[in-house]
Order: C-alpha cells, then structure tokens, then sequence
C-alpha cells in the first residue's frame, strides 16, 4: 500500500449548459467513486464561470492544495495555455480535456472529444440523406473557436452538395434561445426541410418551436452530444429526430480516471485519446443511453 | 451711482406673467428691502438679478451698461452674490467644503486647514458653533441657513441678494446677522434684502421697494413708511388688529404628556394641553422643540406616557398618532414637508389617501379638496397643475398647512407654522388657528419668533437643552422673560 | 389630456421599429409572428411591470432572472414529485404554479426585507439573492436540466401555447398585468404612495406612509410577477436550468427604463415598461429576421437601438427644461 | 481623528474573511498565495477604483467588462500588426499598450459623452454600449480567440508575473493607482467638485462647477484605468475574446458599494472600494481553499458572504443615525 497521498485537481468550466451540466456531474461522480476507491487519493474540484477565473483556480491549487496532478478542460485554449505549461513546468503531472492548448507537448495526457468530426458527421448525415435542392437552418452556439470547428466542418461537408444553408444565427447552446431563433426561422423561411441544432440542449428548443408551429411533418432536426432525452427518442424511432452526434460529457470521467491510474498503478498514462463523434441511429442508440446522467 | 438695476423688466413662466415691468435701482452702501405677498415676485426678481433666470423683456443694467448673466456663476463673477430662499448646500458635503466649493482654496492639493480655518472664522463672525467639519446633512434647519450666509459673505461681493435669510433663523442668530449685514453696508456693499418680518425691514432698510402682483407699487426711504404702511401697501387694503382675540380655554385635558423623553435630544417632558387651548413652546435652536413634538407623533423613537382625551395612548408610529387625533406640520418644508415634483393635488392628499375613493382613487373629490384647501388657505398657484416646487415659498408653507389640516385633527402640532409667510397671510393663519381653538381643538405651537408665542398662545412652555425649563401664562409672556428661561439666566438683572 | 412625452418617445421608436420590420421582411406582420413576439415578450414584461414598481419606490432587483429559474426548478420538482400521488392532471399543475408563485412571494419577500429591516442597498441585496437562487437552481438540477414529466408536459403545454385564436394564454396575461399595472400605479393608494416614496421618502414617512412596509410591498409584488412569468415559462419548454433566465434583470430593467420611469425613483410609467419590453423583444425578432449583417454584430446594432430609443424620448425631455 | 464607520464596517468584514482563510488552510498566507490574490484583484481594482468616480458623481457604468475586452482585443491586434514592422522588442509592447489606453480614452469619452451631452439615462448608455463593445469584440475575433503573437507574449509575460520580489507589477499599479484615487478624492479639487456633483448637482452648478465636463472626465478616468487594467491581463492570458470580462462590470460596481460608497453618488471611497475589492477575490480564493461543498453552491455562499459585508456596515450605520 503506498502510503504518500496525491491530490489531483480538476479545473472545469461550471455548469451554465446542458453539457456542461452533464461534465459536471460525470467530473463529480467519477470524483465520488474514485475516492472511495483509492483513499490515499485526494481530489481538489472547481468550477470557474471565464477564463480569467479558471486561471485563478488553478494559481489557488498550485499555491495552496500542492496538487500533484492537475485535470483541465480550458474554458478557451488560448488564455490556458500559459498557466497551464506553468503547472506542467512545476514537475507536476497534466491531463488536458477536450480543448486543446494553444501550444503543443504541454500536456502528458490529452483526452478529447473531436469538434470537427462532430460537425463533419452531422454534415455528412444531411448530405447523404437530403434530396437536392433542399434547405437547412443552423443553430450555432455561444460564439467560441470550437463552435466555429464545428460550423466549419459542418460546412465543409456540405460542400458540393446541393442542400443549400439558408440562416446560422446564435442559439448560445440555450433552450430559450434556440426557442426563439427557430421561431423567427420558422416565420421567416417558409421552406425548411431540416434543422443541425448542434447541440441537444438547443434541440428542445428548437423541437418545441416546430411544433408549436405545427410543422412537424416538415423538417426533422439534429442536435448533438447524446442528451439522454433525445437518445430516448431516437431509440423509440421518432421521425423528427433521425440520428444524433455523439459528444460524450463522459470523456472527463475517462481523464480523471486515466490521471489516477497513473499514480496508483504502474503503468504510465501518456498520450493522445480522441474519442472520435459516432452516429446515433436508432439501431445502436441503446448503448449510448445514460438515464442517470442528468444530461 | 447705482450698481446694478432692472430696468423695465418682464418675467413669464409659459403663458403666465409673474413680473410686469419692474424697475429697481440698488445703490452701494444701502440696504434696499423688498417686500410683498407670497408669490409677488420677489424671489423672481432676485434670481433675474443674480443671473438665474433671464427676463422674457426689459434688461440688467451693471454700472449703468445693459448687461446679460448665462449663468449664476456668471453673475457671481461679477460679485453678485444671491442667498437662495430654498437652500443651496451639497449635503453629503462638511460644512467648509461647502462655504469654499469651486473656489477651493489651495494648489494641487487641497489645503483643507486653510479653508476651515477660513470657514471658522466667517461662522465666529456669525456667533454660531456649527464645527466646520460637520457634514450638511447632519445640521439643523437654522444652522444650514448660517452656512449659507457664510458662504456668502465669503464671496467678495459688490451686490449681495439675500432672499429671506432670517425666516429659519432664531433671536440670536439674526442678531448676528443684522451685525454682518451692518458691517457690509459701511464697506460700500449693495444689498437687496427680503423678509417678511416687517419689523426687521424698519430696523434695517434704507430704502425699501413694495411689490405687488408683480407689480412695483411704491418706494421709499427710511422712515417713510410704518409697519403698517407697508403691510397695507403690501395687501392693498387696511389690516387691522394682528394677533386675533384669545379665546377661553376649556378645563378637560386634551393632551397629557408624562415623563416624554427622546433618547439623546428630549428628557423627560410632562405638560397637559387643555381643549380650546393654544400651547406655545419656545426656546433656542437646539433645545429639542421639534424633537419633543416629532417624538409625541411617533416620528421619533420615544418614551414615556401619553394620554389623549384621557384614555392612555400607545404611540409608536405617525399612523398610530393619526388614529389619535394628532396631527404634525413639520418645520422642513422641503425636505419633510413636500414632494416637489409632484403637483398640488398629490401632496395635498397624500397623508390622507384613504378618504379619497376606495379602490380606486377618486380623483374628482382630490380636486374639491384642493379646491377648497386654496380658498381657505389663500394658495395662489398660477396653475393647477404645477409641481408644488415651483410654487413661491410661502404658498408652499401654505399648502404643507392645508396637507396637515386634511384630516381634521383634534389635536395639532405645529412646528414654525409662519416660516416665510407674508404679514397679510399671517393674519388669516393667526385667525385660523384661533377659530380652530375655539371649534375645541387644541393646538401647540412651536415658533422661534418670540412675539408670535406671545400673541398666540394661551400658555408658553419653554425649553432648554432638551428639558421643559418652565411656564408662562398670561401677562407673565413676555420676551424678556421667555429669553430668560431659554438662556437659563436668573435673577432680575443678568 | 396633455401628451406625456416620456411615454410618447419610446412609442415613436417602437412605431419605427414596426416599419422597419415590415420594410425588411412581409413575414413580419403575419399573425405568427406578432404572436410569438408577443407571446415571448410576457416573460420579461409581466416582471418589467413588476421592477417599474420597484425602481418608482427608489429600488432595484437584480435577482429577477435567477428568480425566475429557481421558482422553474423547485415547480417542477413539486409537480414531479406530487405526481404520483396527484396523478396526471390540473390539480397538479395548479400544485405547480402555486408553488411558483408562493415561492416568487417568498423570495420577494426575502428582498424586500434584507432592503428594508436588515437596512441594505437594494443593489447588494439583490446581486447576493441573485448568486443565491442561481446557484440554488443549478444545485437543484445537479448541474444539469430539471424536465417535467412528460405527461404533464403535454397536460401543461396549451397555457403557454393555447388561448383565444392567435391570442395566446401569455398574451391576455401580459395585456391583464399590464392593465391593471398601469391602473395600480395611476389610481390606487399603493401607486401614489410608491410614488412619494420614490421621490422623497422623508416626506412619504412624514405623510404617515409606512415606507418600509410599500418598499417590501413592492418587492412581493415583483416576486409574485416573477412567480406567475415562471407559470407562463414551465409550459413552453417543460424545463428548467442554470442557464434558464439569465440576465432577464437587465433587460427588465432597461425596459422600465426605455420606457421613461427615471431609475432614480419617484416616477413610474407602467405604459412605458410595456412599451420598452416590445421594443426590446422587437429588436430581437428583427435582427433574426433580416439577414442585416454578421450576427456577431447583432449585439451592437441591438445596443445602438436601445440608446437611440431613449435620445429620442430625452430630445424632448431637454427642450422642455430650461 | 474621527473613525469612520463606513469604511471600518467592510474592514472587519475583510479581516473575518482573512481568519477565516488562514483557519482553512495554512497555505492560505503564504507569500505565493498572498501574491496571486493581489495580482488578479488587480484587475477589477483598477476598474474599481475608476467606478468609484463614476459613482460617486451620480453615474453609473456597466460596460467596463465588454470594454476591457474590446481593448484588449484591439491592442492585441495592433501588436500582432505591428510585429513584423517593429519587430519583437519592448516597441511593439508599448504600441499595444498605447492602443489599450487611448481607447479607454475613447470609450470612456464616448459613454461620457453620450451621457452628459445626449443627457441620456448612464444605466442606458453604457447597458448599450456593453452590448457594442461585447459584440465588436467577437466579430474581431471572429466568434473565436484573439490571440498574441507567442514571442510576443513571452516577451510581455513579466508585466504581470513579474515585480518586486513577491510584490508583482500589478500589485505595484493598484497600490499606485489605490493611493493616487484616496489622494484625488480626498484631496484634489477634481474629487471635491465629483462630490459636490453627486451629493447635489444643482448646488455644483450654481458654484460654477462646469457639471458636465467633471461628469465626462468621470468616464474618461475610468476609461483610462480599464485601459491600464487591460495592459496588466494581456500579458496574463495573452488573449481575448467574446467571454473576457464577462461580469467584471457587476463585480465592480459590487466591490465600490461593498466599500461605502453611495450608489447614488455624493459620497466616495476609495479605500473602501480597495477593501470591496479583496472581500470579493478572497471569497473565490477562499472556497478554492477548501471544499466546503457542492461546487454548485459556491455561487450561494458567495451571495451571502456579500450580503454580510454589508450588514456589517450597515448595522453600524443605523445605530448612528437613529
Ligand atoms: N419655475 C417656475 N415655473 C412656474 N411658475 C413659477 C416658477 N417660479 C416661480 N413661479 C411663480 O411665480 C410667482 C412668483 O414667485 P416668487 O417665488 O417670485 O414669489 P415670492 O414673492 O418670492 O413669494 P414668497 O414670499 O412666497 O417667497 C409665483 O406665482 C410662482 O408660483
Ligand atoms: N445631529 C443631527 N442630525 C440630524 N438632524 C438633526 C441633528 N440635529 C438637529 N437635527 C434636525 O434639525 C432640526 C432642528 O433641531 P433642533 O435640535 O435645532 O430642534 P429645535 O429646538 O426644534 O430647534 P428649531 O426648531 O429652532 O430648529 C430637527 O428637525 C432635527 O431633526
Ligand atoms: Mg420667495
Ligand atoms: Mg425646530
């Protein structure tokens, strides 16, 4: 039994989206589940609403909880990077998450989901099932750089094809929001044959604008990142709903338990996992469905 | 050799002309006094003069040549200093920060000694002790009036304007006062003075200008006139007797106040009002009148045993005071008294909201209300529809009376009831407060004007430092004697 | 009866607003979407109406929108909850919107009082009451989304979508709350006395008006508002989260003010609020119509209007002053 | 000399605040701990600082978050642009640094203006120009990141992690700018006259007090420190983008009225404000210390540890006036 206790911090975004909401709640339970598991490791969480605060959580782990790892998923890659790589230059092991550092061979693990990969099947998915000549609304997120990969590969996909991208507005990954955007779309296009949401959070919004304006039959939507709701749905073969785009809030559970067998087993955790976007269809959405996820 | 001068000048607000072709001469080295009803112009005057207001016709003449203010400071920079009717201190500000602001003394920094000691000396002049670090808002009604003529004597002015400087002020203090404006006269300074106190404009005027309407309607020099030649100039037409008959107070106590004391300014007063009766309390400033009244209405923390029409009466809010029967006119018009910027009607009604309508206010009843309230009072208001601050100060004194008087107390406390009312109103608010006597009402008065006690008041309490510190009846009124107990000097010759 | 030219300006630039988006795109005007508009409009609004009180009485709350998100939050955990034993129907929706607006009566209170018996600044109170429900919220939903169930959802729906024709359940609410706003302010006791508060609330106490008893009022009477925009809310998207009703406060605020109720107190124009909350819902609705610019800029030319809104009304305000 | 009892009630707030942390944790008053807590309160210090101004002469300012965004993205493209030109040297810094002030300049310039020349509403004007600078921000950015050149930053780093000993630069800057406000407030005719104007800006006027121009400058100073806040964080985060500052405005105005000052105007205080500013970075550093709880209700905690500052302070206050 080795006696020396290692604190491992972890630095997240908090909670202000249905992703970030579901990250949250995988960081915590994987936190809960782990510490139980191996007592001489101890783990430092927090949550930070910009990036300047998330640079002070981590200052604050480095001079006051002596953490020995440190866990972050960069709120933005650039303004990270530099304290980041100060932690690493401390001797101190460092997990990076999702978005990458501005820098590269910061980090001694890197687990990430694929921001282009996410916008590219989604793109390919309507390629592949619109019909020529069809038209498509986007809703984007809150304006950032992996928004914008995933608007980019979006695009690119459809590239080519003749489906034609008739709005991108700001839905800012917000029911209320994508509610009213979709809304305005509604009123102003009188053709939509369907809807990349982006997001499953802004899918519900958007869902309940189509039918509100009872034009179900119309258009379907795809959102993304696996909320179990829509995973629901998709299993129980709803039409609005055709297939979604894996994003799995997950993948910090896999970080933080990655970093921990680093210290508590002898193998060294080093490199790269990118957990690629999967399809969702109704025939493999059962293995992606979560119920006690909040997300 | 005049200074400054209207000649011909016109003022209107909207459609409604308040001045019509006034002309006015101030010479250096004379007090010239300007006197009126409340709402002759008077107060407009003084601002078109000191550049606050410019004429709609006719022009300033300044050393003979025609000469137009864009501003107050502007005017100030020709050594034109006003004292405004209504104050003009920055109250979050300590008193010498005030007397001194935009023209601090000192470089870059400050130099915070010089002005205070500056500020020291102007109020020594004046026989106050208001400490120059005290912040405004912390100063009595009559201290803020000191500072504000300390401020202005601190300016190196040719003309001086001061529009009623001594209505809040008490005995001593306008002793001072006087003392100053004499210094002033002897160094060459030009003084335009208004008041209401007509005894003080024979004291001190050399040349005193009557204004009515708007309307100049004589001049004259000192001596010409009598107090009553100028009330009756004033008003048009004879007064007769000023202090109305007093009347025949009844037995039964309407009031009995036992062991009243207000933490830190009021110890332990006891005193019974009689029904019928007019209760005078005098004293300085600072002896604790308004807290002793504003205590009894519940405004104030307080303790002590009240009764009323001899049931024992539980007062810890102005509402509960209300329900007793007591109502309060406070002596801060401004501050207390009056939304400004609300019109007539809404201040009128505003203590007694729940007589007008039910769920819905009955706005028709406000306006009969208002109605009589200006016919009673006498409240000339060029239109109805005003914001109540830009009445002329004494109709607004009138309004707050007509305010207070709505419910129809028993009992009522009033709190420098004539502060800036004009001699011919005086009169009928005199007159009213007697009649309310006789209906069996009760009244107590506060007053700082001595011979206002002694006219009105059945009866005369006086206090010191927060404590009764004796009574007065009947023949025994007299100044000398209130001045005594106030001073808290005894003996015969002191 | 004189023209009020604090309410007249921004109802200039509302009218102007209207042709601009008819002259941008012909779907503007279309029943649909004046609906929608109006209809999204009543969630702001009803609490706008609520802040012209507060701001007329001298105060301020920050808090409205996390308010609203954890009155959403704990009226669907009671209508989850109740569910069971209540089973599918009104009554449990009814146990919903009364804890909505209970709860907006509790949390208004807990304002209120911190302002007017702990004697704090309205600003402080409400920022700390706005950290507190928003993270309360978020607790609730263990960071995530708390979603009625699904039945009730269904159940529920009509009251936000539902009503007589195009004029939905929101609508009738928003113009019912309105009405009697501008009632309560102009011809009640209550909106006299908020009023004097607001200008001078040394003459409001000397005038035997129990000032802090109105100011608690006043905030009670937002929370109940928050409250019932909350029992308009639930049945839209069936969910509530961190990320529900954030910065609702300020644009309720800048609608009470666009609308011309100075925010210094004393003065409150419930037409106004009404006025300010189109306008602003208006811009919106606008920008995604027409295809103007990057919407990176959307925010810009949303602040460009608002400010222009309000010169409009001031213009007036200056020439009328000396 | 008199106490005063505004700026001791926050004092005893912070020092609770520092026994606290220190029964935490014993890192928590280590020098490194120390350091980083100054250094990034230095940020919204100097915003702060700047705020108290404005508040105290009667405005108001929410834009400075979307300001120091907007600088800092400028002045981080002028330095880019410039590299290739001036080259990697301390030129290039001072050009971006030149960039960040001059338009604090402007943009304060520009609220102040609108405020006191369109007499338009400060809570208006600057929720307006909030949404301006936020929105030109992103676009600069591109919805993404605007970042610095990596030479650039490195060269540029020890502006903020460097300094005196363990006293950084952007300790140094706030104590600086901290004493130059008490100084100016206290005892510059600029200060006196800003008070004056808050407290009653008829009685300024009169007092041939030029009220609009003091107003304007309130802004510009402001301006100018979210400038000189600005070239403190680039060389922190070497960045900026669409969610910089996001806040910082609430965070601010927090800190000032924290601290004593009236939020409608008449009456400033730096040094409370300096003080307003500790409470609100040691209450993050504070729950960092520890894990008191859920993450979700650190938002709860902070709320109330804000609301108790004030109680101290105002408890105080009601026993005096009464
Ligand atoms: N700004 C204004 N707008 C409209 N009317 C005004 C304004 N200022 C004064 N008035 C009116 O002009 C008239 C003259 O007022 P003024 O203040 O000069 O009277 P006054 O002689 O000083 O009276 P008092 O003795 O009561 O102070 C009054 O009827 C007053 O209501
Ligand atoms: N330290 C103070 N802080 C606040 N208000 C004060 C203070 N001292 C006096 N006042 C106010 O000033 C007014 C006058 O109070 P003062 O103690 O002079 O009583 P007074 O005997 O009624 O004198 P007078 O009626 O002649 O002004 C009262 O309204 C009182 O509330
Ligand atoms: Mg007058
Ligand atoms: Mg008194």
């Amino acid at each position: 039994q080795d006696a020396e206790k290692k604190i491992i911090g972890v630095s997240i975004p908090s909670a202000t989206h249905g992703f970030m909401g579901g990250l949250n709640w995988h960081a915590q339970d994987t936190i809960k589940r782990l510490g139980a598991a191996y007592p001489n490791l101890e783990f430092v969480l927090s949550t930070a609403g910009d990036p300047a605060k998330q640079v002070n959580d981590i200052e604050d782990m480095m001079a006051t909880r002596n953490i020995d790892a440190l866990v972050v998923l960069p709120f933005e890659s650039e303004p990270l990077t530099a304290p980041v790589k100060a932690v690493k230059d401390a001797g101190k092991f460092v997990t990076v998450v999702d978005r990458g550092l501005s820098q590269e061979g910061i980090e001694d693990l890197y687990v990430a989901g694929d921001n282009t990969a996410f916008g590219r099947v989604a793109g390919e998915y309507f390629r592949d099932t619109l019909p020529a000549g069809a038209k498509v609304v986007v809703l984007r997120g809150i304006p950032t750089t992996l928004d914008n990969e995933r608007v980019d590969a979006f695009r690119a996909a459809l590239e080519g094809s003749e489906v034609q991208i008739l709005d991108m507005q700001h839905g800012n990954w917000n029911r209320d929001d994508a509610f009213a955007v979709m809304q305005d779309y509604l009123a102003k296009y009188p053709q939509i044959d369907a809807v990349w949401a982006a997001d499953d959070d802004m899918a519900i919004g958007v869902l309940e604008a189509i039918s509100a304006a009872n034009r179900q039959d119309e258009m379907w939507v795809i959102g993304g990142a696996g909320m179990k709701e829509i995973v629901k749905r998709i299993m129980d073969g709803d039409k609005q709903l055709p297939v979604n785009v894996t994003y799995p809030p997950a993948l910090i559970s896999s970080a933080i338990e990655m970093t921990a067998l680093n210290f508590v087993s002898n193998a060294p955790m080093t490199g790269r996992f990118i957990i690629s976007s999967q399809l969702i269809t109704p025939e493999n959405a059962e293995q992606f469905y979560y119920p006690d996820s909040p997300f | 050799m005049t200074v400054l001068a209207l000649d011909n000048v016109s003022k209107s607000f909207g459609p409604i002309e308040v001045l019509h072709g006034v002309d006015l001469a101030l010479e250096p080295g004379e007090v010239h006094a300007l006197i009126g009803e409340n709402g002759a112009g008077k107060s407009t005057i003084m601002k078109i003069l000191g550049g606050f207001l410019d004429p709609t016709s006719g022009q300033i003449l300044l050393d003979g040549e025609p000469v137009h203010f864009a501003s107050g400071p502007e005017a100030e920079a020709q050594g034109i200093v006003v004292i405004h009717q209504e104050f003009n201190l920055a109250s979050d500000l300590t008193v010498a920060a005030n007397v001194f602001l935009g023209r601090e003394i000192g470089g870059w920094r400050l130099d915070h000694a010089a002005m205070r000691d500056a500020t020291a000396a102007l109020l020594k002049r004046l026989d106050t002790r208001i400490d120059p670090d005290a912040r405004i808002r912390d100063l009595s009604v009559p201290d803020r009036q000191m500072v504000e003529i300390a401020k202005a004597l601190s300016r190196k002015a040719r003309v001086l304007i001061m529009d009623e400087p001594s209505a809040v002020l008490t005995h001593r203090e306008v002793g001072a006062l006087y003392a100053q404006i004499d210094r002033l006269r002897a160094e060459g300074v030009a003084i335009l003075y208004c008041s209401h106190r007509l005894d003080e404009v024979a004291y001190l005027a050399d040349r005193i200008t009557v204004l009515r309407d708007g309307r100049v309607v004589r001049q004259a020099l000192r001596g010409e006139l009598t107090e009553d030649g100028m009330a009756t100039a004033m008003v048009g037409r004879e007064l007769q007797d000023f202090y109305p008959p007093k009347g025949q107070p009844g037995d039964q106590p309407a009031l009995e106040v036992r062991g009243l004391t207000v933490p830190s300014r009021v110890r332990d007063v006891s005193f019974t009002l009689r029904r019928g009766e007019v209760l005078g309390i005098a004293g300085l400033v600072g002896s604790g009148r308004t807290e002793l009244a504003e205590g009894l209405v519940g405004l104030r923390p307080s303790t002590g045993n009240i009764r009323v029409e001899g049931r024992e009466v539980a007062i810890r809010s102005l509402r509960d005071a209300f329900a007793a029967g007591l109502a309060y006119l406070t002596e801060d018009r401004k501050e207390a008294g009056l939304l400004l910027d609300k019109g007539l009607r809404e201040n009128l009604t505003l203590a007694t909201l729940e007589r007008f309508g039910g769920w819905r206010l009955d706005t028709r009843a406000e306006d009969a209300a208002l109605e009589r309230a200006t016919r009673e009072f006498d409240i000339r208001a060029p239109r109805r529809d005003m914001p109540a601050g830009k009445l002329s100060g004494g109709n607004q004194q009138k309004l707050l009376l007509a305010k207070v008087m709505l419910p129809d107390p028993g009992i009522i406390l009033i709190d420098e009831p004539t502060r800036g009312i004009d001699v011919g109103t005086k009169r009928q608010i005199y007159a009213f407060i007697r009649k309310l006597a006789a209906e069996g009402r009760s009244l107590i008065v506060i007053s700082s004007e001595m011979t206002e006690v002694i006219g009105l008041a059945d009866r005369v309490l006086v206090m010191r430092e927060g404590r009764l510190a004796g009574e007065l009846a009947g023949a025994d009124m007299t100044e000398d004697s209130i001045v005594r107990l106030a001073m808290g000097v005894t003996g015969e010759a002191a | 009866m004189k023209i009020d030219l604090h309410t007249l300006g921004p109802l200039v630039a509302l009218v102007a607003l209207v042709i601009l988006g008819a002259a941008l795109n012909s779907a503007f005007l279309a029943p649909a979407n004046i609906t929608n508009v109006l209809a999204r409009s009543a969630f702001i609004g009803l609490i706008a109406v609520g802040m012209t009180f507060v701001i007329t009485a001298g105060g301020l709350d920050l808090s409205v929108g996390s308010m609203a998100a954890f009155l959403a939050g704990i009226a669907i955990i009671a209508m989850n909850a109740a569910l069971p034993t209540t089973g599918l129907n009104w009554g449990t929706i009814l146990i919903g919107m009364g804890v909505a607006i209970l709860g907006g009566v509790l949390a208004g209170y807990l304002n209120g009082a911190l302002v007017t018996k702990a004697r704090i600044e309205p600003f402080i109170v409400t920022l700390g009451t706005m950290s507190i429900f928003r993270s309360l919220v978020t607790w609730l939903a263990d960071g995530g989304t708390l979603s009625l169930d699904y039945g009730l959802r269904t159940l529920y729906r009509p009251v936000y979508y539902g009503g007589i024709g195009w004029i939905t359940w929101p609508i009738i609410t928003f113009a019912i709350v309105a009405i009697l706003g501008e009632w309560t302010m102009r011809h009640s006791r209550f909106g006299r006395h908020v009023e004097a508060i607001g200008s001078n609330d040394r003459v409001a106490r000397y005038s035997a008006i129990d000032v802090n008893r109105m100011r608690l009022l006043t905030y009670v009477l937002l929370g109940v508002l928050v409250g019932l925009a909350v029992v308009l809310y639930v049945p839209r998207l069936g969910s509530a989260s961190g990320s529900t009703g954030v910065l609702w406060e300020l644009e309720a605020i800048a609608a009470v003010i666009i609308g011309g109720t100075a925010l210094k107190g004393g003065r409150g124009r419930v037409w106004g609020t009404v006025v300010g909350v189109l306008i602003l819902s208006l811009i919106d609705n606008i920008l995604n119509l027409a295809d103007l610019v990057s919407p990176y800029l959307n925010g810009a030319i949303q602040g460009v209007i608002i400010v222009l809104a309000v010169v409009l009304q001031r213009e007036k305000r200056t020439a009328e002053e000396r």
